[in-house]
This record gives C-alpha cells, structure tokens and sequence, in this order.
C-alpha cells in the first residue's frame, strides 16, 4: 500500500515535470525558462528521494545531494551568458 | 521485463530521432547537441539490453557506460574550444559556410 | 509493479519528447535549455534502472557541466557576432536515416534482449570474483580491477581532449569569462558554504566508492562542479601559462595508473594487476584530481587558473 | 499501515500538493516575478514536506539528518538562484508582462 502511493507520488511528480515544460516552451523570456529549470530541478530532487524510499536504494539520496548541491551551477552559467540587458 | 523494453524503445527512437538531427542541423552547436543525445540513447541502450545481475544492472555495462559519460563531456568540451575558435577565425557556425539561408 | 512501468512510461515520454524539441526546435538558447532538462530525465531513468553510480555521474556531468559548458561556448558565440540562426538544412535524407536507424537500434536490442543468458557472463563473472578483490563495489572493481587498462586509456582520451583544447586555444586570449555580479552578498554566501559541501561529498563518494556507489568519477565530477563555481563566480580566474602544479595535477591520473599497474611487471606479476587495496585508493585519487582540473580547465578555456587576490 | 506510514504519506501528499501548486502558478501566472513567487513556495514549502514525510516513513534518525541537509542546502541554492534569476530579469527590464522572444 505505501509502495503503490510512493510511486503515484513519483508519477504526480513527473506530471509537473511535463506540464512545466509548457513554459519552457513558449517562455517568453529567457528568465522564464530558467525559473522552469529551477521548478524542474527542484522536483527532480523530490522524485530522486521519494525513489530512494520506493524503491529501497538509500545511495539514491546521495544523488538527490548532489542535485542540490549543483543546482547552482547552471543558474550561474545562465546569469553569467545572457547577460541583462541584452535580452533582444 | 516490460521495463525494458519500454526503454528500449525509447532509446531506439531517441536514438533515431539524434541521426535525423544530426543530418538536419546546420549550427554546430545544434549538431553538438543532436550528438549528445545520440550519446545518451546509447548509453540507456546498453544498460537495457545488457541486462539484471541480483545487484542491479550489469556492472560491466555500468563501468562502461560511467566511462561513456566522462568520455562524451571531454569531446564535447574540445569540439566546442573548436567550434569557439573557427568562429573566431572565419566567423562562421556551421561547416556549409552560409550561415544566413533558412 | 504497474506503477513502476507507468513511471517508465512518463520518463520514456519525456525522453523521446525532449529529445524531439532538442533537435527539432527552432531557437538554440532554448534547445540548450531543453538539453539540460534531458540530462536530468536520464539522471531520473539511471535512478529507476537501479544504477546509482550513474545516477550519480550524469547529476554532475549530464545535467550541470555539459549544459554549463554549452551555455558559456553559446556566450563567447554571441559576444563574438554569431547569430542564433535557425538554419537548417533541407535533406532528403534525413527522415530516412533517422527512421532507419532508430529501427535498426530497435532491432539489434530486441535480438540481444532474445539471446539467453549463460551463466558465465562478464557481470556474473564479476559479482563471482569480487570478494577476492577487496572492493565491495562491483563497478570500482570492473573499472579499476577487472578492466583497469580501459580506464587508464580512459584518462588518456581526457589528457588528449585537454591538449588538444589547449593547440585550438587562441594565442593571447585566456577565455574571456564573463563573470557573475559579486555585489550581491548571496553569491558569497552560497560560496562559502557549498564548496567546502562539494569537497567533503567529493571526499566521500571516493572514499565510500570502493563499497557503495561513487568512485573516482563521481569524485571527480562533483569536484568539476566546485571548479566551475569558482570560475563562474570569479574566485578562480583564467591564467595565459599553466603552472607546475596544474600540469602535475593534470597527468596525475595516468602517472598513477601507469606506474602502479606497469609496477606490477617488476614484481613479475600481470600487468595493471594492482598490489591491494592502498594502490586502489591511490589512483582513484590521483584520478579524481586529473579529472577535476583536466575538465574545469576545459570549461575555463584556459591553460591554467589562479586564485582572485583581494 | 502503522501510525508512522499514516502521518509520513499525509507529508508526502501534501508536499506534493505544494509541487502541483507551483506547477499552475509557474504556468497560469502573468509574468516573472509573480512566476518566481508561486515556484519558490513549491522549492521550499513542497521539499520540506516531503522530506519531513520521507523521515517519518524511514525512521531512522541517520536518513533524517541526511534528509535535513538536502532540505537546508536546496533551500539555499532555490533563494540564490531565485534571487540571481530576479535580478537578471529586472535587468533586462521584463518586468512587466512579457517581451518578444530572444534568450
């Protein structure tokens, strides 16, 4: 019973994941798409740590660690390459 | 067992999907992209196809699809310092030479 | 289990979907966005497969340095004129081949999938032989013990990859980084406290990687991503000349492995046969240490890097 | 199902109920800033709960702490980047509404 919700909890997840893809789609700004990446990382994490408990595999926390940990970098890489102001 | 082949499939197709892209793509950096996609839907393939030990997937196929990823970001990092300098030399982003047509 | 399929089902859909955007779409700032999202995608099927050795190195290398390295080569593009063209070429071609050799993949998979399994194979063989190695991590043990000579090759590609980034470097021009604003007290912040974080999992993943997921790889990549940091951020700036440290660090790996493996010959013992568990730990830190510098050079675009003195 | 399964899955749901909130309002929401707002109440709200659900459900006092962590360190890298990503969008002056396509 428990496993059966984690893994709607898992699928409820994925359906954010690819209902924020929407965004990125039609973003309008680059910023836009960004935030997307932060919701779609973020909810990476989640599922990561839920799986970890569904499917009884604690090393999958460390994964969801080191997602946290490196989140950061991308944004920098995106603040860092479309610089503000340029935007068009 | 259906786990597998819904990977399978999925890596077949992404896999396609690259080739198409690889062929259709005129900026560099596109074609980049469409090979790295390539890259990962061999990587899903061999982990699929090579099967389950008690421990989880294969290990050899597991080291040699590690060894893959680290192998993949190194090309890619040098075809793009390659792509960074042949813009700086000739101002160009792709190989046919006529960056403007559409 | 028809939960787990339905979650293999989501994450072969977002695959396919994303991969079809990455190559078909029509703005590359966007594309470049949807690749890194494919990353985490695979991450998640690594994660679903039961491979979280790969789980763990494509969160570092697939998701964040890739789609890094991508963003910063896109910048240097645009500071230097190119346009964000849409081109694309018209080729008859194409659909067919795509078609095609995503049936033939198709193919060759479920042929192997038919093919039965013998006992001896390669991964029984391996979890078979493991305990004689010392490492309780079947993965460490095929990269380090059972085929220790693919990896040091392996090192050798990343040397090579270096070098050569380093011959198409332009002669004056140590990559002109375009760094993050350091006014804002956050980024400072998040400096002091996530890169001591990085090292200390780095220390970690190579330390529990002889039993449990992680390895020098993993090491190696999450120590990528603190460089990377400190590039981004400016705390580490792009030098003209390598230094001796640099160089040293950069060859580490491979000296390692050649010198511990072909070591072995001496004693009259097979090649790249390693003496015990001490050289095991040895080389994977010496890797990991190659393979940070190797790849945060390559994202600097720089031959070495020096610390920002304030 | 014991107490601890009952209280750690109500977390989870609601955790998860923080995520799909975010999921409309980065979709149904007019521009960035008011975006930002709805996703880092999912960032922060929806992965508190749900580590604090995972917790309960694991009970055992090393997984918490590691869950902690994650939780702290997530919550630290969600504001700089929000805070990075507000700034660069200020900057680029979409403040309001959107502005054509370009990266």
């Amino acid at each position: 019973m428990t496993g059966v919700l984690l893994g709607l909890a898992v699928v409820f997840l994925l359906l954010n994941l690819l209902a924020g893809l929407w965004r990125i789609a039609v973003g309008p700004t680059a910023a836009d798409r960004m935030l997307a990446v932060l919701l779609f990382g973020s909810t990476t994490v989640a599922v990561i740590l839920i799986m970890a408990e569904w499917l009884g595999d604690g090393s999958l926390r460390t994964v969801a660690l080191l997602f946290v940990v490196l989140a950061t970098v991308v944004t920098l890489a995106f603040v860092g390459t479309v610089r503000g102001g340029e935007g068009s | 067992m259906s786990s597998t082949i819904v990977y399978l499939l999925a890596a077949s197709a992404v896999f396609g999907i690259g080739a198409y892209g690889l062929i259709v793509a005129d900026h560099l950096m596109r074609k980049l992209l469409a090979l790295n996609v390539m890259g990962s839907a061999v990587f899903v393939f061999i982990l699929t196809v090579a099967g389950v030990t008690p421990e989880g997937p294969d290990p050899v196929a597991q080291a040699l699809v590690l060894t893959g990823i680290v192998i993949a970001v190194a090309a890619t990092a040098f075809a793009l310092a390659l792509m960074v300098r042949m813009h700086e030399e000739t101002g160009l982003t792709s190989l046919t030479g006529d960056d403007d047509d559409d | 289990m028809s939960v787990g399929v339905l979650v293999d089902v989501m994450l072969a859909l977002a695959l396919v979907g994303l991969s079809l955007r990455v190559v078909t779409g029509r703005a590359l700032f966007r594309d470049m966005v949807l690749f890194i999202l494919f990353g985490l995608v695979i991450s998640l099927s690594w994660s679903r497969l039961g491979a979280p050795d790969l789980a763990l190195a494509e969160a570092a290398i697939g998701a964040g340095l890739t789609g890094a390295l991508m963003l910063m080569a896109y910048r240097r593009l645009v500071e230097g004129g190119a346009e964000d063209s849409p081109g694309r070429r018209r080729s008859f071609l194409a659909l067919p081949v795509g078609v095609l050799s995503g049936a033939l993949v198709a193919v060759i998979g479920f042929a192997a999938l038919g093919v039965e399994r013998v006992p001896g194979a390669a991964g029984t063989l391996v979890l078979e032989e493991l305990p004689g190695t010392g490492l309780g991590n079947a993965v460490t043990g095929v990269l380090l013990v059972f085929r220790g000579l693919d990896t040091m090759l392996e090192m050798t590609v990343l040397l090579v990859a270096l070098l050569g980034a380093w011959a198409v470097l332009g002669e004056a021009r140590p990559g002109r980084l375009h760094q993050v604003d350091r006014d804002t007290p956050l980024v400072a912040a998040l400096l002091t406290s996530v890169s001591p974080l990085t090292l200390l999992i780095a220390v970690h993943l190579l330390l529990a990687g002889t039993d449990s997921p992680g390895g020098a790889f993993q090491a190696g990549a999450v120590l990528t991503g603190c460089g990377v940091l400190l590039v981004l951020t400016g705390t580490l700036r792009p030098a003209v000349a390598a230094g001796l440290v640099t160089k040293l660090l950069v060859i580490a790996g491979l000296t390692a492995f050649v010198l511990i493996g072909a070591g072995a010959l001496a004693f009259g013992r097979p090649t790249m046969a390693l003496p015990g568990t001490w050289a095991v730990y040895l080389i994977e830190t010496a890797m990991m240490l190659s393979i940070a510098v190797t790849m945060t050079l390559l994202f600097a675009r720089s031959r070495g890097l020096y610390p920002e003195r304030r | 199902m014991s107490w601890h399964e009952v209280v750690g899955l109500v977390l989870l749901v609601l955790g998860c109920a923080f995520y799909g909130a975010g999921t409309v309002g980065l979709l149904r929401f007019p521009d960035v800033f008011s975006r930002l707002h709805a996703l880092t109440k999912a960032d922060n709200q929806g992965l508190l709960l749900i580590c604090a659900g995972l917790a309960v459900l694991a009970r055992d006092a090393r997984v918490a702490f590691l869950l902690a962590v994650i939780w702290l360190v997530g919550l630290l890298a969600a504001s700089v980047s929000a805070h990075l990503i507000a700034r660069h969008a200020r900057h680029a002056g979409s403040s309001h509404a959107s502005k054509p396509e370009r990266p």
